[in-house]
């Protein structure tokens, strides 16, 4: 017990406590612990639990076929989606480009190679070429994944009599060189995956718009009110529909609220019927100007709601949201709290 | 006007298929055939412009990229745009990434406008120092000792031969600090843990989910301004003059929301009618 | 007042520390004085009111209108014969959403035992199925029903969010429940949730802390725990001291900052007419 | 003809248009993609975090590159016999001679390596507890962070931004939507007082707080509405120009090749149509 549950709690309360009030102190040996290696310790922790996860990943997607759960056949692809990229991470460099030192004897053969690795004109390579000095080589663009189709490229070279080199990426950057392998599953696996994952809530929130955000109360009507005004005047069509239409939808709505209040349609229809006519005169007398009065143009009424009262309930979240976090890390410190080794 | 109300009932229990068609071709419209809809800079976007703006000449500017492929679209215009500005301006710019995939994004930024655009060299006008995990902790890392966090930068060449690195140690020496974010770790914690302990200058874009999280930040002065979603890159293209990817999808981002306003309102009517109904058979 | 180990750890942490300071504080950031003194206080006050609810001295409070709601619902179910289906978000027990959930369905567990009404309650993770089961077999035992429990009532789906949401759907088009609650941790899933329920015609009640989710569920459920309600609904449940006296040290602290507000601007009032000398301001801004 | 390039961008599209397959109906494309999405996603994470943290600055500090003709002590010799060891198994990660990424040896990080072969170690049921003190570690440092950034930026820094300027250098107009925020963000922090009963005037001030934190909440919506709608613009943008003659068509001709193998799919599958998928009334 006591190393399963003293000593974490123990870990916890120091490590907090050095972190907390290392804040305050200004003693350098501890302000460089406290400041520069603990950190690195919480990052390279961070990354261990990255390999975990996707240890007991692999042991869940594994348990699942083996044991031939329902789908288990979808687990293959799991698991082979993750020996994929981690052959691409770890086993292969995947990107390898070609530097020619010099042209040797016969530019013209050397610049057809060339112009086949690169594409384009077999002049414009012999121009390349040409370029080549001592200590400035031609670096071809293109990148490979294989060491093996570099290697073509490069006997070709030196069989037209170049002086060809393989450069290969250096282990770690070969993740973000540009074009390695690694790259290319990340822009071509990963990207439209994760992308596409996020781009299904549009469908679902417009499905959800349509069936369920339903005016129940008064509080719902404030939030899909604020929400429309947002929607509508955040973006360019916004500011072009005119604040007279603003005022027109207003004392219809003005007259759902009588209607739902007092239930008598002679107030309902003579409401409507006043603001109706108010609004048209004072839209005479101004000559309609689309963005005045300026409370019901689009852009300027989503502007205010967006700064005032949206800021104000978003300050007192935050503040409750602060006062949460604080009191849970005091708590932890404090050894209070266990749930996190699930007590 | 009972086969009205009968008709709108009906249609309000269609199936959803026909609704995710629908947004489909109302999203996919625009992008074939542009409507040219004027765009007009709010408040916040305003502000960070300004902020960039009065930046004195040659300032040392921290981009920090915490956004993947599945934010690209709202955020990476807007780190397309403010890295236009920088370079424009002849600022330095240093790209730290809370986020793996962001190293992949700055990339991509870099290479558009750096190295295409401008034609600058690696290393003295700007360096990508990519990615490192740890969330919070790695801003606390750059705060207090940026070389004991990267000793090597993306593309693995040792911080001391990096020219523009040069006097370079923490978070003081740069004059500016942008967090293009898409959630946690990102602006929060850059003003928790950064911008507020030390007191340099921040500015911010984010994805739209995350800007009432933020907002209050701003108006308490604690980030100077904020560009928010799609639509705030696309304000700041139009304030640089360099219309880019934001500016072309406001079109269809307008549509949409129209769209969308149109069917939660035709959505209350059936609800409102269907309930009338049940209380009158009831 | 009768907190004599609080005050005496008070005191000698306070004695400490003047002792500290006259000695010169050395190694110490002057400039961030105020922010220990908010650390220290607030630390102070929550600890206080914790202990105070652990000595059995009884905290007031309020009841929470969501709360009531989760008898009709079940009333309901049982009146229409009909399942309750309990939702407990997607992540796993590290998360405090997560745990207050577990909590509020062993409660919901009580009213469906005693009302003899069915309960399903499919997970995402395998560690709140264990959770949740026994709270769930407590529950139906304090009830004195231990018959009515079955395991398969807590079962786990899968872990994706995604596949998930489709499983949750899939039971409610076929089971059909006339309540349904969400109580936990949710993201994007929220609204796919919250429309299928919608569209079943049940009722539907959620609790969450995640701020961009919880206005799908406002729109879409007829109840709603909002952000601290749905803690403050857990400690209310679970009548656990420690939670309840968190909540009340919260209370406190929460007044305490309206306080502080009020008084600044007095304070920034005063400063800018020149009738004081003293800038407010200042000392509000931590670096 | 077939470039990385253009093998990339009929992958990419026919993963694009699996995923969106789940809004007809689960289907087998969707788990398909779903699963390697999961596959591929642990791979990729793993990869990042070893190549950017644990080989340049845990590796690197354990066993920095050696100078020449820098001499090392018994202890020494055997510290880097160990070193050998993994440079025989894993070159890449272990070049000869150490790891070069500029750090001098700092031993002290045997405790954060320790700490992290005990949490890999739990994937074993017989250790399942070792992850704790790792774990305990990354806790207990958040904690202490979060702790002290919490209270400054989200409860001092926002007292301070409520403290708004009365008089001085102020329109009307600005005082006026200062004070709503004021009342707004007072009656917000009220409604979620929970020791007292919301009754009388303190109920008002409760509900007034709730008004204002329903009005935040519909722009959190218009604003996540807003956030995927350009998702999914941003998806459309790239099947779009996949869609290109450069790339073969390659949007077409898949979304063609999905939707006929979709419908011989449903055909085959139309009792579980019954229940799943067709909204109810």
């Amino acid at each position: 017990m006591f190393w399963k549950r003293q000593i974490p709690i123990a870990i916890v309360a120091l490590v907090g406590t050095l972190t907390l009030f290392g804040w305050f102190v200004d003693q350098p040996d501890i302000k460089s612990f406290v400041d520069d290696d603990a950190t690195q310790w919480y990052d390279i922790l961070a990354s261990f639990a990255i390999f975990l996860g996707a240890l007991n990943l692999l042991k869940l997607q594994m348990q699942k076929i083996i044991k031939r759960k329902k789908g288990w056949q979808y687990s293959i692809f799991a698991i082979g989606g993750f020996i994929f990229a981690f052959t691409v991470g770890f086993l292969m460099r995947g990107a390898y480009t070609v530097n020619i030192n010099s042209a040797g004897e016969t530019p013209q053969v050397v610049a057809q190679v060339v112009a086949g690795e690169i594409g384009g004109t077999i002049q414009a390579s012999e121009v390349l070429l040409g370029l080549i000095e001592e200590d400035a080589p031609l670096m071809l663009e293109k990148v490979h994944f294989t060491g093996k189709s570099v290697n073509k490229v490069a006997n070709q070279l030196k069989e037209s009599g170049a002086d060809a080199k393989i450069i290969p990426a250096s282990w770690g950057a070969h993740l973000t060189t540009n074009g390695s392998f690694f790259n290319w599953m990340f822009f071509k696996v990963f990207t439209p995956l994760s992308a596409t994952m996020f781009a299904l809530l549009a469908f679902l929130v417009a499905s959800a718009a349509y069936r369920a955000f339903r005016i129940r109360n008064f509080e719902a009507t404030l939030l899909l009110g604020s929400g429309i005004i947002i929607m509508l005047g955040r973006v360019p069509i916004g500011s072009k529909i005119s604040s007279w239409f603003v005022l027109y939808v207003i004392v219809l709505l003005l007259g759902v609220i009588v209607n739902s209040w007092k239930r008598n349609r002679i107030l309902t229809f003579s409401t409507v019927g006043i603001g109706i006519i108010l609004v048209t005169i004072a839209g005479i007398y101004m000559g309609w100007p689309i963005d005045r009065p300026a409370f019901a143009y689009l852009p300027k009424l989503q502007d205010w709601i967006y700064l005032v009262p949206n800021i104000a309930g978003a300050r007192a979240i935050m503040i409750g949201i602060g006062l949460g976090v604080f009191a849970t890390s005091i708590r932890y410190i404090l050894g209070i709290e266990k749930s996190y080794i699930g007590e | 006007m009972k086969k009205l109300a009968d008709l709108v009932i009906k249609l309000g229990n269609v199936d959803r298929r026909w609704i995710f068609i629908i947004i489909a071709i109302v999203v996919m419209y625009p992008l074939f055939k542009p409507l040219g809809l004027p765009i007009r800079p709010s408040e916040s976007s305003q502000e960070v412009f300004n902020t960039i703006d009065a930046l004195p000449q040659g300032s040392k500017v921290l981009l920090s990229c915490e956004y993947g492929p599945s934010t690209k679209p709202e955020i990476h215009p807007m780190a397309i745009g403010v890295l236009r500005h920088l370079f424009e301006k002849g600022h330095q710019v240093y790209v730290t990434c809370l986020w793996p995939d962001g190293q992949f994004m700055a990339r991509e930024a870099l290479e558009q406008v750096a190295e295409n655009e401008y034609n600058l060299t690696y290393g003295e006008d700007y360096v990508l120092l990519g990615f490192r995990p740890g969330n919070e902790a790695v801003i606390k890392g750059i705060v207090s000792d940026i070389r004991k966090m990267y000793t090597i930068d993306s593309r693995a060449i040792p911080i001391a031969d990096i020219p523009m690195m040069n006097g370079i140690t923490n978070i003081s020496d740069f004059d500016f600090l942008f967090s293009a974010s898409a959630g946690y770790p990102g602006t929060v914690e850059w003003v928790q843990l950064a911008a507020d302990p030390t007191g340099i200058p921040m500015s911010t874009g984010v994805t739209s989910i995350q800007v009432n999280e933020v907002m209050p930040y701003v108006d308490a002065g604690q980030i100077k301004g904020i560009l928010a979603g799609m639509p705030g890159a696309a304000e700041y293209e139009k304030l640089i003059g360099k219309p880019g990817i934001g500016t072309s999808g406001m079109d269809a981002q307008s549509i949409a929301h129209v769209v969308i306003v149109l069917f939660i309102i035709f959505g209350n009517i059936a609800y409102y009618l269907e309930r009338q109904r049940s209380k009158k058979t009831f | 007042m009768n907190d004599k180990k609080f005050w005496f750890t008070f005191g000698i942490i306070l004695i400490a520390f003047i002792i500290y300071w006259l000695l010169g504080h050395p190694f110490f950031i002057v400039e961030r004085v105020t922010m220990l003194y908010a650390i220290l206080l607030a630390a102070a006050m929550l600890i206080f009111y914790i202990n105070k609810a652990k000595r059995g001295e009884k905290i007031y409070l309020r009841a929470i209108p969501g709360l009531k709601a989760f008898e009709e619902a079940v009333g309901r179910a049982t009146e229409m014969g009909k399942p309750v289906l309990y939702v407990p978000g997607i992540q796993d027990m590290d998360q405090v959403e997560t745990v207050a959930g577990v909590i509020i369905l062993g409660h919901v567990a009580k009213m469906t035992a005693r009302y003899e009404t069915a309960l399903n309650v499919p997970v995402a993770r395998s560690i709140v199925m264990k959770a949740g089961r026994e709270s769930v077999r407590e529950a139906y035992i304090v009830e004195g029903r231990p018959d009515l429990f079955h395991e398969d009532m807590v079962h786990y789906l899968t872990d994706d969010q995604f596949a998930y949401a489709a499983g949750v759907n899939g039971i409610m088009m076929r089971e059909k429940p006339a309540a349904v609650f969400y109580q936990g941790k949710f993201y994007a899933e929220s609204l796919i949730l919250a429309e299928t329920g919608n569209s079943i015609g049940a009722i539907q009640i959620a609790g969450t802390a995640s701020p961009a989710q919880i206005p799908f569920f406002v729109t879409a459920c007829d109840y709603t725990l909002i952000g601290e309600e749905f803690f403050a609904a857990s400690a209310y449940l679970s009548e656990d001291p420690q939670l309840i006296g968190a909540v009340k040290g919260m209370d406190i602290l929460k007044v305490m900052i309206i306080a502080i507000i009020a008084l600044s601007i007095f304070l920034r009032v005063f400063n800018d007419l020149g009738w004081i000398n003293f800038d407010i301001l200042k000392y509000l801004t931590i670096q | 003809m077939f470039s990385a390039e253009i093998v990339g961008a009929w992958i990419a599209v026919f993963l694009t248009l699996a995923i969106f397959s789940y809004l007809y109906r689960d289907n087998p494309f969707y788990k398909i993609a779903e699963h390697i999405f999961v596959g591929v996603s642990a791979g990729y994470w793993a990869s990042m975090y070893f190549w950017t943290q644990i080989q340049p600055n845990l590796f690197g500090r354990l066993w920095p590159a050696l100078h020449e003709g820098l001499s090392l002590g018994f202890l020494g010799k055997l510290w880097y016999a160990i070193y050998n060891f993994f440079n025989l198994i894993y070159p890449p990660a272990f070049p000869d001679g150490g790891v070069a990424t500029g750090h001098g040896m700092q031993l002290t990080y045997i405790i954060p390596l320790i700490l992290g072969i005990m949490m890999l170690l739990s994937v074993f049921s017989k250790f399942s507890w070792f992850a704790r003190w790792g774990i305990c570690y990354v806790v207990g440092m958040a904690a202490g962070l979060r702790a002290y950034g919490f209270l400054n930026s989200n409860v001092i820094g926002q007292v301070k931004g409520s403290v708004i300027p009365l008089v001085g250098d102020v329109s009307t107009g600005a005082i006026i939507n200062g004070i709503i925020l004021l009342i707004g963000t007072i009656s917000g922090l009220l409604y979620f007082y929970f020791s007292k009963e919301h009754k009388g005037w303190f109920g008002t001030v409760g509900k007034i707080g709730i008004y204002f934190l329903m009005i935040s909440f519909g722009a959190s919506f218009g604003f996540a509405v807003m956030g995927r709608i350009s998702l999914l613009i941003g998806r459309f943008t790239d099947l779009k120009s996949f869609g290109g003659a450069a790339y073969h068509h390659a949007s077409l001709w898949i979304l063609a090749a999905m939707v006929i193998l979709l419908g011989i799919w449903s055909f085959f599958n139309k009792e579980e149509k019954a229940t799943k998928g067709v909204p109810i009334k």
